[in-house]
């Protein structure tokens, strides 16, 4: 199945893209995405647990079970204000 | 807590922030404080000088967050007016990234609920800094 | 507890506060926080609707004590920028009877100081309200 | 010997007054001045304790001495912001 990947801040200058569709085997969790996505990229696999995921703009866990079409996006801790 | 509705504003925009027409949205004739909060973009950081800051934002979700920060203050707090506008985009010294204007019938609505929109803010709201200094740059995010 | 050493302005006045011009005095470029409290004259007060509000100071001695917190508010938390100005005279309802900015580099004094700034005002500043309802008026000092 | 009186807000409505050069004796303190001022107002008399006093712009309590041409304000509990 399809999913939207969005990259935000440190995370999209390490990947080099701030959108792409990657193809998962249904029943992904958000952690098995993330090893998917990051795999390429060993110094943010090394940060993954200090990475925050949000699915269609609400904050998931890792277990969190993705589903065709859904937004994924993957940024670092926030830092606004 | 309140039982009258309170008039919320939430936006993120490019550009310098319009305080004066902020103030303005803060305060209904029932309330007798309003609090203006304003996150200026300072010259120091961690010892180093800052030459200017550059704001990213997930903007869609950041809007559902604040949002979700104010109706929350508003059901903990009295609150009669609540806005929240950010700033995208490079902001340069002096200038501010962030407003929190809230307003009540009494003063201690108005700090509670302006001191938890900010701290939330920075936990909860996908937005992030980078800081330029004369010798490069740094996420904000990556320090901690 | 700051080395450097703090603006500050204190003004009484009649007629309407300049809210713009006060946010361009609070903060210098090392401050990344800026507060201002806005004081209003509310619709109602212990159930009964206000028509307008009347203050009166004793000037000379109200700045010296507004002056005297301003400096403690800067002497323990680290405040850039202090001002704080008072109206006297008819204050309708919706308009500013007093503002306070108070900018630091770090929030948490900004708020610190400007809760400390306005609750000690109104213990120990020379100045008096008076309410207006439909049916007369009552010096707010006797209700306690 | 001479003392200025100054008066606000409650306590000028009682006495009818806002400003009066008094005379008393010399080595009164602020407490023997309010029941001199005072005592012509019985509705402030009462309540006086709750009354604050201040000798050249500064707060000054009961047993504080007055001097010649001091400036004595009398006013309530202050209510202002």
């Amino acid at each position: 199945m399809n999913v939207s990947i969005k990259t935000f801040a440190s995370v999209r200058d390490a990947l080099g893209y701030d959108e792409r569709t990657v193809s998962v085997r249904d029943g992904s969790s958000v952690a098995e995405l993330l090893r998917e996505v990051l795999g390429g990229a060993p110094g943010l696999m090394e940060r993954a647990e200090s990475l925050l995921v949000a699915v269609n703009e609400e904050y998931a866990a890792g277990d969190r079970i993705v589903r065709e079409n859904d937004v994924v996006a993957i940024f670092p801790m926030v830092s606004g204000g | 807590m309140s039982e009258r509705k309170p008039r919320i504003h939430i936006d993120i925009q490019d550009g310098p922030i319009d305080i004066a027409a902020l103030c303005e949205r803060a305060g209904t004739d029932a309330d007798g404080a309003a609090l203006l909060f304003v996150g200026r973009a300072r010259n120091h950081s961690n010892g180093k000088a800052v030459t200017h800051l550059d704001y990213e934002a997930y903007r869609s979700m950041a809007v559902r967050e604040l949002e979700k920060i104010a109706q929350d203050a508003c059901g903990r707090w009295d609150v009669g007016a609540c806005a929240i506008v950010h700033r995208v985009g490079r902001v340069v010294i002096g200038d501010a990234s962030i407003c929190i204007a809230v307003s009540s019938p009494h003063r201690d609505d108005a700090y509670r609920a302006s001191r938890f929109i900010i701290d939330t803010i920075k936990k909860t709201v996908p937005i992030w800094k980078k800081e330029y200094y004369e010798d490069g740059s740094m996420w904000i995010s990556e320090r901690g």
